[in-house]
């Protein structure tokens, strides 16, 4: 791969989610990096998978631990292109959850008249791991 | 009644720092003694004044000192892990020939000795880690 | 004499609550905290081992940390009782001594 | 319990190890504030259980990951006295090990003519529960 | 195209194994590292699962972590191979991209 | 080959500064480049000056510093993550009204787009975590 197609060829980046949010500070992190990153126009997929479902759910309330709420953040992320987020259907299931007690995420596709469609794409374990395998980099928080 | 806090993690990356703060402020608020707060392993960086979060984040490392101020709060972090991650004070400093020191307000370095006898001297003994 | 456990992640990425659980004595007290409250939601793959050790002692959640991960009361394990950081204070002092499971 | 008895009686301290060496600073340090208390004069107990009992495993060697191999110093742990070493069986038996894997931890025993003495004892899981609910101070690393 | 994937986490204590090897795609590698070789360990309540990957994929340990863990080639699951910092940097440029499981 | 690395931990509390040193080391040994050691979250503890470890301990950052200095290596700190934890350069230092600051030779701070470039401009990346 020569330098110069490096530099002018979108490169596809995952950012790969296995932990809950403000237990550690890795999810917040996470999406700074995917803030910053989006600036880059490069080809952008969130994974969200084992625990790092839980960074989507619905309804988190963070006064009562004295830290800031964060989930807002993931709703935002259509406004910087970013629209791939896939959630593995296992990962939901083993945590008694399913896709209605994740939040509404949604993005308008330029290329179909601004249409608001979801951001989340419920996946399979074999399908997640068909996404991982069609990288060109893979962050993992 | 007379507890004692031990706090072995580092503010921001995980929560321990926080929960560590939020018990150690509901005992003093409902009249307990904390006999000491104790930092140890990377509980260490929670004592160091050069931090400078989000300015719609908390301030861990302010929220302590000022909990010590208030309460007269003993806030005492183990100088060997201390040396281990950089947190000095001006003894430390001095000792190691370092050219500064980044310990908080209302913090102290002091020996492991002082975790062993806040377990010996306090009634109950609560850990906060990874 | 009873024991105040303290667990704080979650059991489908750390083993510390499956240890803590098979490590009870009868009039132990368990308190969930921080990730781990996510241990103590009803239908996931852990609830029938948090509905069990809830026979032998019992079992509380952290409500501020519940809230941060967007569970409230009717998601919880039948059984697991909720407590804010002054319920914290008061069973450690209840308790003969608090074990953390780290 | 008043301030006197408190002072004068000994207190048992109860070192819990659930992490491998190396991979985490964590028992390392626990070893450290092991030999710290030892000076204080209370009764002290270590627990290996879960990937804590890796701690113990014979045979290390360090040099290849350029950190210390601290191993040798729970063999000294018989001089300071620190005497109790409880290692769950259910923890070896999950990671396919038997107490002939562990290191060979003695100490000399003052009430019976300073007989050698192993200072591993095995115990179950149930014992383990048993050992913990008789403490005044749990200290977990 | 293929992925090298590592996991530097014991799978008695951590989820990062289990989830790493459930993820794998024929041809892919996994280097276990740090405290994650006592997963490599033959006879553990582990081992079924590391040979079923090895099936599907090449599993290697980083062989100065196994020695800091008092273990040598013999304790090995049958299958899974050695390599040093040198074979752990051969690894990265043989397969197209590389994944931490954290 | 291009190559980039990523250290996501602070030195001693976890092994991830351990074997991401020993990977980087190899790699160039071996002859191939680093475009660029990133540290992140709490890997930015690295770079401060101020740790004193055990004499018979290795001390890493002197180990980053001396790699780097021996091949010209780029070692950037995420400045958003030295932030919350108190690892300040010179600028930092006066930007943020701090008396003084920690930053360990061969470091320099700088913002995440860093860690971006590397992604783009590096053939491989590999990631040192908890």
């Amino acid at each position: 791969m020569s330098e110069d197609m490096d530099d002018d060829v979108a490169k596809k980046f995952l950012y790969v989610n296995r932990k809950a949010p403000y237990g550690t500070i890795y999810a917040l992190e996470s999406l700074e990096v995917v803030l910053i990153g989006a600036a880059f126009e490069q080809d952008v997929s969130l994974a969200f998978l084992d625990d790092g479902v839980y960074q989507l759910i619905d309804g988190q309330k963070t006064t009562g631990i004295g830290m800031k709420n964060f989930s807002p953040t993931y709703k935002a992320l259509g406004d910087y292109e970013v629209t791939k987020l896939y959630v593995e259907k296992e990962s939901l299931e083993e945590r008694g959850l399913t896709v209605d007690d994740l939040m509404d995420i949604v993005y308008e596709d330029e290329d179909d008249d601004w249409e608001e469609k979801p951001s989340i794409r419920l996946v399979s374990r074999a399908e997640m791991a068909e996404i991982m395998a069609d990288q060109d980099v893979v962050l993992s928080f | 009644m007379k507890l004692a806090v031990l706090v072995n993690e580092g503010p921001y990356t995980h929560q321990a720092s926080d929960s560590a703060y939020q018990f150690t402020k509901a005992a003093l608020e409902k009249g307990h003694e904390i006999f000491r707060v104790f930092f140890y392993h990377d509980g260490v960086n929670n004592g160091t004044r050069f931090t400078v979060p989000p300015q719609d984040d908390r301030n861990l490392q302010v929220l302590w000192s000022e909990l010590a101020a208030k309460y007269n709060l003993d806030l005492t972090v183990c100088i060997a892990a201390a040396q281990r991650r950089g947190i000095l004070d001006e003894g430390e400093m001095k000792r190691h020939g370092k050219d500064g020191n980044n310990i908080a307000p209302g913090f102290r370095i002091s020996g492991l000795g002082q975790l062993i006898e806040a377990g010996i001297k306090s009634e109950r003994l609560v850990t906060f880690g990874d | 004499m009873s024991t105040l456990h303290t667990v704080n992640k979650s059991p489908f990425d750390r083993s510390t609550m499956a240890s803590c659980l098979a490590h009870l004595k009868a009039g132990d007290a368990v308190l969930i905290i921080e990730d781990g409250v996510v241990g103590a939601r009803k239908g996931t793959a852990f609830a029938a081992t948090v509905t069990a050790a809830i026979g032998n002692a019992e079992v509380f959640v952290l409500g501020p940390d519940l809230a941060a991960r967007g569970m409230g009361e009717d998601d919880l394990v039948d059984g697991v009782k909720i407590v804010d950081y002054d319920g914290f204070v008061d069973l450690v002092t209840k308790h003969d001594r608090t074990q953390a499971w780290l």
